[in-house]
């Protein structure tokens, strides 16, 4: 625990502004993982174990969209809509088969797929790790801001998870497509008597979902080297963010993974052996003094 | 429903016991004893994880913490302080029945899906704290150096046969209580409470008291399955203490099933087997094992001995009971 | 103990005696007794990691015990008798590589394992090897403690590795030489919070201080293995304003860790070395190498600049078409350090392929000076070519490398060694 | 016996139990009437301990039993039926009443011993005796009929030989000739004596046939209360049920 030094960084601006950002970075792109993870359980009511995954997999894609194309524009839109068309296949032929029966087969069949994919990766990619490397048009020097340092693909990168969250509250609350899901979300019997499909409102909203992790995945490529099993710590990770946001809370995913961003980048400096010791423990306390989470509103 | 007495159930674990005892003799193949071994570990450490998921109802995703926490609270007092391999494992399952008592006040009054990710955030927390407490645990190297192994009652842990009749020894007896304990009056609380609290609650049960002590009971028999664990590969290591370890004893206990006492063991079986074939035949063991989960979840559903016993009463007509 | 030896020793004697009844047997039916020979082949136990994150250690491993057992048996085995490779995947988890090992030998009838495990496995493989009795060959893990730690010595344990020791001597001697150059006085270091990451950054500032009184490490940073953002260690580095920063990251994280450093601007105007950039793996997949930027030798083509080295890497590029790694030269030499001792023992005793296995000396590709010596005192080995110097994106990547000095190694290493307590 | 003195207990705006004061005698059968959300199961929850009361005073035998939990009130000797049976779904007939038996006997979390306690058999047969669950005493609750569910749920509150018995609504859902049985054997129960009996229903007729008292509860205050013959003249009710009846069909 090095409190002085946290303490001296809270008060210089440069520290303050740099940490932040890092913080930013950290959790834009946690958001999109977690979001997806939300929405799924929000509206199916299941946990999706295979999320890590299936960021794995939008990494992946992106990859080789990008070495063909080299755009990394297209490589991510093609690795979020790839994965997005593999989760609506993945909900339609098994997750759909396990939907109210408890957890643990959800766990299974999700686990069942982690194997299968990390396999399935290793052999059309190989073992060893891939990078995509830095697209060239993102090669400038950072922005310098009041003595932080701030690169130009990672605003670009906030930007876009920004956009998204915006988009999704907007699509979630203004739009028609937003009150149905929310229905179904609510009472899926009640929506299904209005003569509204649930089987197809569950299908899509895993395929966005995991179309989401599929964009995390393809936005990280660039900067994070891939190896199969990479989704493991990230699906952790967005465990803890839907947690501590509210299991089921869009807002709560914003707000989780913003907040574990800023413990990762905050933390490094005050207690960098046991960053994570601090997120399960932050994980731990919410669960025990809100079970519903920051965002969520409580049941009892 | 004719339920068999204690005694029969002693007479029939004390038989069994014989026959595990004997196969040695028959082949002495080493493969069939070191199978044996990890079957000990796994059968208790997924059996008492079912005394929380089929009888307590309690889906847990942290139970590893015990697995890890038997084998390095033993693994470190063997290598510290020299007392007889006995007294070590008591004290261990002590330590691991006050963590599981400490853990569990705070999860059982949880339900469903955060009591299960209550459990997980526990066990990851123990899991960075034995990383990162390099010092006394060895960090991510684990125990290293070895586990002395001073022999007691004859009984030489570092020979593998020895071992194996240890483990036999402790396994079964592990079993028999848990079976023991499942039957008694807490035993029938517990599934009461597990069908339904508010009831439980109207009759004037104390349902925290009840759903803390299955936990404590869980974690102490877990615990149990990492000290053999540790015996075998004498030492211990963060993996133990890891989700995907957790994974695994759901994994065995949805296999076998979760509602017949005996489920979870011929789970812990079928997955070790499948295990070690699979890394034996293919290097994509990713792919078999995943087409083999695939099929447990979307054939066999309820694991399984369900999927025998529903198949039974089937044919005699009967109605299936826990 | 003894009871154990006693038991091996039954067992030998076993096969000796079926051995010898079966070749009587034949012999007398008139059967050339290479057909005796071929039926049963020397079984070579390989437990390693072919799934997960490090797959590639694996591979790189495996190929390269490959090539070596060929070459054995091309060049017709043990009198006729081939040696056969029997390889496990340990998907990384020690007590698995543990239960593998056991399995290797106890049922698959591994008469000595080849183990290519990550530290944790290795230490896993270790105690069974103590357990067992069996002879084996670590070839991955370079943790001084596996064999310098007299607790964990074993007479029947050897190790084909670099050791965490010997790069930090020869990197902190060059580093300090550059540091003078350059005027590098303060050092910053980002290495992987794990043992391996941890002793080895001590091991190198320890040194890069012996050989260069006035250098300064301001603060170190500790990512996570495997950690995917590297976002707030690079602040950390920016914020400390080192001239020069050492890491031992490796493998993908040292890939991930380099592309986001670079977007952040830290590697501009500032030196950088990471004694594991210089591993084709990395290599080809930082797409451009920074300038500025250090490395240790892990493996490459023109380290040591000789005929046998770049005919073996050829060789090896030919037959898997890929490129060999650090892991795949050490397998390498531990196949032959055991196929030699399998020659001279003519056999497969564990107790006399140990004896002859200690400070047994054999030529290689990798050595200083052509050869590689197995040390007696702690059965791992020594002379293999460490080189420190500047890369290029290109090859030869290390153009003029500064070849560490074996007799300054060893002076220093036996003082680590008395200072630590595991000689006197 | 049971004394209710000033209860109240709100939700947020909503007042559901407004300053309640009702006395059920020792050994009576009384009941507690009320169109829909007039606050009957709300007033149930306060006695069992189910909720707490915002203030006022719950006598029995006249010691205050509130802000006891719902297992100490248990204990104290109320028992509680509920509108849909709560029951042990895995376990057999027998199993459920020997296992409800283990609480007052202080075993339930105890190891020793084996399941079913001997001592418990005789008063579980008893209990299934008095109500014909005898034959069903192997079925699992899970498969029983809708009615027997009902009436083991009833068991599960008498086997602990409750002083108070609280039944709510215990035909609901019933058919007709289920419902006069079911209430045949509540009657049975009432007359061998010693067991005070309050039951909710909103079908009064079967109220009016077997209650001596009858609490009126509407928008949780006591709209009137006295014998069947009062409340079936009393216009106060009838408008109270009527007004009801308008608002459903409106």
């Amino acid at each position: 625990m090095d409190t002085e030094a946290l303490f001296e960084c809270v008060t210089s601006l440069s520290c303050l502004v740099t940490q932040t950002s890092t913080g930013l970075i950290v959790g834009s792109l946690l958001f999109l993982v977690a979001t997806g993870l939300t929405l799924i359980f929000g509206v199916l009511g299941i946990v999706n174990f295979a999320h890590g995954s299936l960021y794995m997999l939008g990494a992946y894609i992106a990859l080789s969209a990008f070495r063909l194309t080299d755009s990394f524009i297209i490589a991510t839109f093609v690795g979020a809509i790839g994965v997005g068309a593999f989760s609506l296949f993945f909900e339609r032929f098994f997750m759909r088969r396990v939907y109210g029966a408890d957890v643990l087969m959800q766990l299974l069949v999700c686990y069942a797929f982690i194997l299968i994919l990390d396999d399935a990766v290793k052999i059309i990619w190989g073992s060893e790790f891939q990078s995509m490397g830095m697209p060239s048009y993102f090669q400038e020097p950072p922005v310098f801001l009041a003595g932080g340092v701030i690169p130009v693909f990672y605003i670009y990168l906030i930007g876009i998870a920004a956009c998204m969250a915006l988009a999704l509250w907007l699509l979630l609350n203004k739009t028609i497509i937003g009150k149905i899901v929310r229905a179904a979300a609510s009472n899926p019997s009640m929506t299904s008597a209005l003569g509204l499909n649930t089987s197809l409102i569950y299908a899509g909203v895993f395929a966005f979902g995991g179309a989401l992790a599929g964009l995390a995945g393809a936005l990280a490529a660039p900067v994070r080297s891939m190896s199969p099993g990479m989704g493991f710590s990230i699906l952790i990770e967005s465990f803890i963010v839907t947690v501590i946001g509210g299991m089921g809370s869009v807002s709560g995913a914003l707000v989780g993974a913003l907040l574990i961003g800023l413990i990762r980048s905050f933390g490094s400096i005050g207690f960098p052996f046991f960053i994570e010791g601090v997120m399960f423990v932050a994980m731990a306390a919410i669960l025990v003094l809100k079970p519903s989470g920051i965002m969520g509103k409580d049941s009892h | 429903m004719k339920a068999r007495s204690f005694l029969q159930e002693a007479m029939i674990a004390a038989f069994m016991l014989i026959i595990l005892v004997c196969i040695p003799f028959v082949s002495d193949s080493s493969a069939v004893i070191d199978f044996g071994i990890r079957l000990a570990a796994f059968a208790v450490f997924a059996t008492s994880l079912n005394i929380l998921i089929g009888f307590g109802g309690m889906v847990s995703f942290g139970h590893a913490l015990y697995f890890g926490a038997g084998a390095y609270s033993f693994g470190l007092i063997m290598q510290h302080l020299d007392l007889p391999i006995p007294v070590a494992f008591l004290l261990a399952v002590g330590f691991c029945a006050t963590v599981a008592a400490i853990v569990g006040a705070i999860c059982v009054r949880l339900k469903e899906i955060y009591f299960a990710f209550l459990t997980l955030a526990f066990q990851m927390l123990f899991h960075s704290i034995v990383v990162s407490w390099t010092s006394f645990t060895g960090g991510d190297q684990g125990l290293m150096g070895g586990l002395p192994r001073p022999p007691f009652l004859g009984l030489n842990l570092v020979e593998p046969s020895d071992l194996y009749l240890f483990s036999m020894v402790v396994g079964v007896v592990s079993l028999l209580l848990m079976r023991y304990i499942l039957q008694s009056p807490f035993g029938f609380t517990l599934r009461m409470v597990r069908d339904n609290p508010d009831r439980a609650k109207f009759l004037g049960v104390n349902v925290w008291r009840i759903k803390l002590l299955a936990f404590v009971l869980a974690g102490s028999f877990g615990g149990i399955g990492g000290i053999i664990m540790a015996l075998l590969v004498s030492g211990a290591f963060p993996d133990f203490t890891y989700w995907t370890m957790s994974g695994e004893a759901v994994f065995m206990v949805l296999m076998g099933g979760v509602n017949t006492f005996i489920g979870p063991v011929l789970g812990a079986a079928l997955l070790l087997g499948f295990n070690d074939i699979i890394t034996r035949v293919t290097e994509h063991h990713g792919l078999a094992l995943g087409a083999i989960i695939l099929l447990f979840a979307l054939v066999f559903k309820h694991g399984i001995t369900d999927f025998i016993v529903q198949g039974w009463h089937k044919l005699t007509g009967k109605k299936v009971e826990s | 103990m003894q009871k154990r030896s006693q038991a091996i020793a039954s067992q030998q004697r076993r096969k000796i005696l079926t051995g010898s009844a079966a070749a009587v047997g034949l012999a007398s039916i008139g059967l050339p007794s290479i057909a005796l020979a071929q039926n049963n082949p020397i079984k070579i136990g390989m437990p390693t990691i072919l799934s997960g994150r490090v797959a590639m250690l694996g591979e790189a491993s495996r190929n390269a015990a490959i090539m070596g057992v060929e070459a054995f048996n091309a060049a017709g085995g043990l009198n006729g008798r081939p040696v056969e490779l029997v390889i496990r995947d340990s998907k990384g988890r020690p007590d698995e590589a543990a239960r593998i090992a056991r399995e290797l030998v106890n049922s698959d009838g591994c008469e000595m394992i080849l183990d290519a495990e990550a530290s944790s496995g290795a230490f896993g493989v270790h105690e069974v090897a103590r357990d067992l009795g069996f002879l084996v060959m670590h070839t991955c893990s370079e943790t001084s403690a596996l064999s310098a730690d007299p607790k964990m010595r074993i007479p029947n344990a050897f190790r084909a590795a670099r050791q965490g020791i010997h790069d930090a001597i020869v990197g902190g001697d060059y580093s300090a030489k550059v540091a003078k150059e350059k005027g590098l006085t303060r050092w910053m270091s980002i290495s992987p919070d794990y043992s391996y990451g941890k002793d080895t950054t001590a091991e190198f500032f320890e040194y890069l201080k012996y050989f260069n009184k006035n250098v300064e490490v301001v603060n170190s940073v500790w990512p996570k293995l495997f950690q995917a953002d590297y976002s707030e260690p690079i602040t950390r580095l920016l914020q400390g304003k080192p001239q020069a920063i050492y890491s031992c990251l490796w493998g993908g994280d040292l890939t991930s860790f380099i592309d986001q450093a670079s977007i952040y601007g830290l590697m501009k105007d500032r030196q950088f070395f990471g004694v594991n950039m210089a591993d084709y793996a990395v290599l080809t997949a930082i797409k451009a190498v920074p300038p500025n930027v250090h490395s240790g030798n892990r493996y490459l083509k023109s380290i040591p600049k000789t005929q046998q080295n770049a005919a073996w890497c050829d060789a090896y590029i030919a037959k898997f078409k890929t490129m060999p790694l650090n892991w795949s030269w050490q397998n390498a030499v531990g196949i032959d350090f055991m196929l030699n001792a399998i020659k001279k023992t003519n056999g497969t005793d564990t107790k006399k392929m140990s004896d002859v296995l200690q400070g047994m000396t054999i030529k290689s590709p990798f050595g200083t000076n052509g050869e590689i010596t197995m040390r007696a005192l702690d059965h791992t080995i020594i002379d293999y070519a460490i080189a420190w110097g500047e890369l290029q994106p290109k090859e030869p990547y290390m153009p003029n490398p500064y070849m560490g000095n074996w007799t300054t190694v060893l002076e220093l290493e036996k003082q680590w060694m008395i200072k630590k307590g595991f000689i006197s | 016996m049971l004394k209710i003195e000033n209860l109240r207990k709100s939700f947020g705006g909503v007042v559901a139990t407004n300053d309640v004061s009702i006395e059920f005698p020792r050994d009576s059968l009384c009941a507690v009437i009320g169109p829909n959300g007039a606050g009957k199961t709300t007033f149930f929850n306060l006695i069992s301990g189910a909720l707490q009361p915002d203030s006022g005073r719950i006598l029995l035998d006249g010691q205050d039993i509130v802000g006891k939990s719902s297992a100490q009130i248990v204990h104290m000797g109320i028992g509680r039926a509920f509108q849909v049976a709560k029951l042990f779904k895995s376990l057999t007939v027998e199993q459920s009443l020997r296992g409800a038996l283990l609480s007052p006997l202080g075993k339930s979390s105890s190891l020793a011993g084996r399941f079913p306690l001997s001592v418990t058999r005789d008063r579980a047969y008893e209990v299934m005796d008095q109500l014909g669950l005898t034959p069903k005493a192997n079925v699992i609750s899970g498969v029983l009929s809708h009615g027997d569910q009902k009436l083991l749920d009833m068991a599960l509150a008498l086997v602990l030989s409750p002083k108070v018995l609280l039944l709510d609504e215990p035909v609901a859902g019933m058919g007709p000739e289920e419902r006069e049985q079911m209430m045949d054997t509540v009657y049975g129960l009432w007359k061998k004596g010693g067991l005070t009996i309050v039951l909710i229903e909103h079908d009064m007729e079967i109220v009016f046939k077997v209650s001596q008292n009858i609490h009126v509860l509407s928008y949780g205050k006591v709209l009137a209360e006295g014998t069947p013959e009062q409340i079936r003249k009393n216009p106060v009710v009838i408008e109270a049920y009527l007004g009801s009846a308008k608002e459903h069909a409106a």
